[in-house]
């Protein structure tokens, strides 16, 4: 804890400093402001067929089959409790971009250029109709996008007292 | 022995040794496996934890005591357990600190180092069965228990200087799914722990090998493996996994964020599906924690919680750790439902499935810790009961 | 990456993806090993028990914490270790009882229940070096540390009803060996344990599976492996184990017999022999244990002995069993000399070398728990030190 | 303990009886006083002769010079303190008996018949100069030897206080 560190001496020594060539080799998070966020663009149409090509398998057709965590809402949107997608559940459009990049696909994860994951980013959410089909996407229009799914999320409110919340 | 006469060097005839078949199958008449470099797991003991794609389940109904054998702890992990070579695996903590670091493993263990034993927990860890026939493993499986050893993240921290207008930071694993959640920079100073051991030796493989972030009392997925990075800031990052993922509606369309802590439990593991048992003395035995603090009693029913006992409880009794309960009961034989719930040092009175549901708006999800009744039969067999 | 034009099933052509040889050998581009039944050590860490035809030794300068990963706990056996079918094998308990009686492994099983974490260790565990060149494991790593579970021995006492006359009973082994040690009756009624569960799991073959007589603090020999049979009576038995073997010379001629309890001890496991420190700042990190009761207080000293000072000693400190302690160092470069010794709760102070030796009558031989010096010279090398 | 025991049922009922033939087959064990010991007996020739073939291999043609344990004093008897064998060491003469039954030959434990073991100890008891090389040993003369080592056992005075013992 903090009273045990005042304890020890200000500074160990060990480890070394780290450059910001190497930090920026490893900085690769995307923040709901989008801090993070790479220079360049891709669209809907373009992630469409990178889509095709590296995730209709695991995601379905139209990223509402699956087998594996449906993407898309699609006509249930406002509908069905029980799906859970990127247009009903996802509060932040920078965590879809944050994601494919770092663990998809899943058979080769971090394989995507910045591009390539644009334009998938770009065809998700135009796809649960968050975003229009022509326009690319890029660092400085992803963060405005509103997602529906926003206002839903609370923080914790369990006070770690008795009541069972 | 049969009288064989056997003659000897010296020429002299002396009654023979027992005969093979005399000696087959007793222990004591051979010699047997000299010392080695490592110890075995009897051939008749096979303990496994049951596995799918994305976890594997601690067989909880094996297991004695408060601590989980380090190859039977519980898995979850999102892209696999990679294979990490310790000296080219390396600790960067950067963005609102002073003085940006990198540590080798190397360097992490000569800081001075904290250990603790706690437990560990999924917080998508609950299952029922409406046929009852369900054991432990599948009920609550992913927990388990370890002595964990690293640096206490405070003391980087204060290495790094944390700025004091950091309020989150990100940790990030070195694995395929490059997993990330932010944590309040509170807990990195309170009783985090940068570990790399369990249980004495070197963290395993699926645990996190070499560095995983430890959070004592806080939901699994928040205990970042195969730790690679540290960054601090002044908001959540809001990565998948606390967005898309380990989040539980909780009723009028909210949806609970950031729900780190691990509510009180408890399960009875003995006597539990498949066991029969007899008429008799039996001793009901559990184990119980809290990521909230301390234990500080398990009751049990043994009439379908009309009536509660408290149970003797296996010292010590740790902070944010699992302890043995057990029970001494006399069966008349007679059907019933047995039942175990903790009761943790906040006053934290661990709920029926029932009440846990009616508190959530008629959601289930993530931090799903009811009270798990078993039902004796007439004829001893042990079957699950959702409460 | 470079840039390389792929063509899609839609005929689109877009850049390719990162190149093979960019992802080579970073785990966060290829998808690790999927959940299982069993986890695994890491390729990268050895620990290993150094054997002999006799005894195996914990790697102790390997380990963090307190407690012994099962199979690096050490071996002691005179007869190797039994393969034994747990459904074959019986505890009698005869002698000067009311009730002779045969109890299955099963049925051990369904008697009330106790777990304590404690130290097992030989009293035949010292071992120094002239050259300097000897490891914490060689020195003193016949010592290991696990939950042990099973039915209190007193609980057997009185099912069987044993005799108020009866003062000593006789453990027997169902190994080669069919080892024997006679413990004082009062030893079952206090603390004695009949072990089937190790670390959560079934006791490990090397450590006695099925089950071992348990007592806690007392030396590893009279903890019988395999146990398959107690006799009460009312003398000890005299066995090779406690005449020829176990008992020590000291002085005036007298040699020593049922010297039961080990005494308090420790040692400093880092730094320690073939470590190479650097000047600055080090945690030195070591185990101390009593037989007699918990260990109240660890010294040491980096002055080779002329001033001590208080460790941190890890919580839980448990009675009979080993405590870390952590004692936080910044090394001046000059060469000097390092040591620990323990105080526990008896006030008993744990002796150098030349004391016990003075006190035995100039013998060496069991239960020899001197300090341990560890040497730093001007380049860092660390060498053990005889005290 | 004594007390958490108090607080249990006085039986649980586990467990099933041991008859007197299934305790007989497994009490191998021999008191000092005699107790435990077979009938038959066996003499030093004959024990000489078993010893030569089954145990010489391990413990030397006159059991003095190893490879293992060392068991007959020979000619050192009243020097060397650093010898243990039988001759100066072992305070019971019944241990010799029981051991050996258990125990020996490391290689085929629980091998010999009483009548060997009989011979076995006389034999060795006679090499160490503490029995005669004619007479055979049985239940009845084995527990009168009177052993060198004997009173030089005491019991441990460690008071488990403060004193270094
Ligand atoms: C080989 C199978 C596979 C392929 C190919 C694949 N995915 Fe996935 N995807 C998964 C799995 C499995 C998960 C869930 C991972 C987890 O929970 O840890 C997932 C999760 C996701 C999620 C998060 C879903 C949620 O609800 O949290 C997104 C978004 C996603 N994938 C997008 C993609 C994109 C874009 C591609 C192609 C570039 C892709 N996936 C290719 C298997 C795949
Ligand atoms: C294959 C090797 C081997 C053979 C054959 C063998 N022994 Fe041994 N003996 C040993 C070993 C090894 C020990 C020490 C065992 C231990 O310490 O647990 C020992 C110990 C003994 C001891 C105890 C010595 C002491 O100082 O405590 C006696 C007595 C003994 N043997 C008698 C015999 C007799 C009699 C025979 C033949 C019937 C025999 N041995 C055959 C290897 C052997
Ligand atoms: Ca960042
Ligand atoms: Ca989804
Ligand atoms: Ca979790
Ligand atoms: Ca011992
Ligand atoms: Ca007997
Ligand atoms: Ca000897
Ligand atoms: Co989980
Ligand atoms: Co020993």
């Amino acid at each position: 804890s903090l009273a045990d560190t005042l304890s020890q001496p200000a500074r160990f020594g060990f480890g070394r400093p780290a450059t910001e060539a190497e930090i920026a080799m490893l900085d690769i998070d995307v923040r709901p402001d989008g801090q993070g966020l790479p220079t360049g663009e891709g669209n809907a149409a373009e992630g469409k067929a990178i889509y095709a090509l590296k995730c209709a398998g695991c995601h379905g057709a139209t990223g509402t089959e699956g087998p594996n965590d449906r993407l898309v809402v699609g006509d249930t949107i406002k509908g069905a409790r029980r799906i859970r997608a990127i247009g009903n559940y996802w509060p932040h459009a920078t965590t879809v971009f944050d994601y494919i990049r770092r663990a998809m696909p899943f058979n080769q994860p971090g394989s995507l250029t910045d591009r390539e994951v644009y334009g998938l980013t770009a065809y998700l959410l135009h796809a649960n109709g968050l975003w229009d089909g022509k326009v690319a996407l890029n660092a400085k229009n992803l963060p405005t996008i509103k997602m529906p799914a926003r206002d839903k999320f609370v923080p914790d409110d369990r006070t770690d007292g008795p009541e069972i919340k | 022995a049969s009288i064989v006469l056997v003659q000897t060097a010296s020429g002299k005839a002396f009654q023979a040794a027992l005969t093979a078949s005399e000696l087959a199958g007793d222990p004591t008449k051979v010699p047997g496996v000299p010392p080695g470099a490592l110890g075995t797991r009897s051939p008749f003991e096979k303990p496994v934890k049951v596995f799918s794609e994305t976890s594997s389940r601690t067989p909880l109904q094996d297991l004695q005591g408060m601590l989980t054998p380090s190859d039977l702890h519980y898995e979850r992990h999102h892209g696999g357990v990679p294979a990490i070579d310790p000296t080219k695996h390396e600790l960067v903590i950067h963005g609102m600190v002073d003085k940006p670091m990198v540590f080798t493993v190397a360097d992490l263990k000569r800081f001075p180092s904290v250990s603790r034993i706690a437990f560990l927990e999924c917080s998508g860890n609950y299952r029922g069965a409406g046929d009852g026939k369900i054991r432990p493993q599948e009920i609550c499986g992913l927990t388990s228990q370890s002595e964990w050893t690293g640096v206490a993240l405070s003391t980087l921290f204060r290495e790094v200087g944390v700025s004091p207008k950091a309020s989150w930071f990100l940790a990030e694993g070195g694995d395929a799914a490059v997993m990330t959640r932010s944590v309040p920079v509170h807990k990195g100073w309170d009783d985090a722990i940068i570990a790399y051991a369990q249980n004495g030796e070197a963290i395993r493989p699926e645990q996190g090998y070499p560095v995983r972030l430890f959070l004592p009392g806080w939901e699994g997925n928040a205990n970042v493996k195969w730790l690679r990075r540290i960054e601090l800031a002044d908001a959540p990052f809001m990565t998948r996994e606390e967005t898309s993922k380990y989040t539980e509606a909780v009723g009028g369309g909210k949806i609970r964020q950031f729900s780190f802590t691990m509510d009180a439990r408890s399960i009875i593991t003995y006597p539990s599906y498949p066991a029969k048992v007899e008429k008799g003395w039996i001793e009901i035995r559990g184990i119980a924690w809290s990521g909230r603090g301390k234990v500080v009693r398990v009751e049990v029913s043994t009439d379908a919680g009309k009536t509660w006992h408290n149970a003797a409880l296996q010292e010590p009794v740790l902070d944010k750790a699992i302890a043995a309960f057990r029970y001494l009961w006399n069966w008349d034989g007679n059907p019933t439902e047995i039942m175990s719930r903790t009761v943790d040092e906040t006053g934290y009175v661990q709920p029926f499935l029932k009440q846990l549901v009616a508190a959530r708006g008629g959601n289930m999800g993530y931090h799903f810790n009811p009270v798990t009744a078993w039902y004796l039969q007439q004829d001893g067999q042990v079957l699950f009961k959702s409460t």
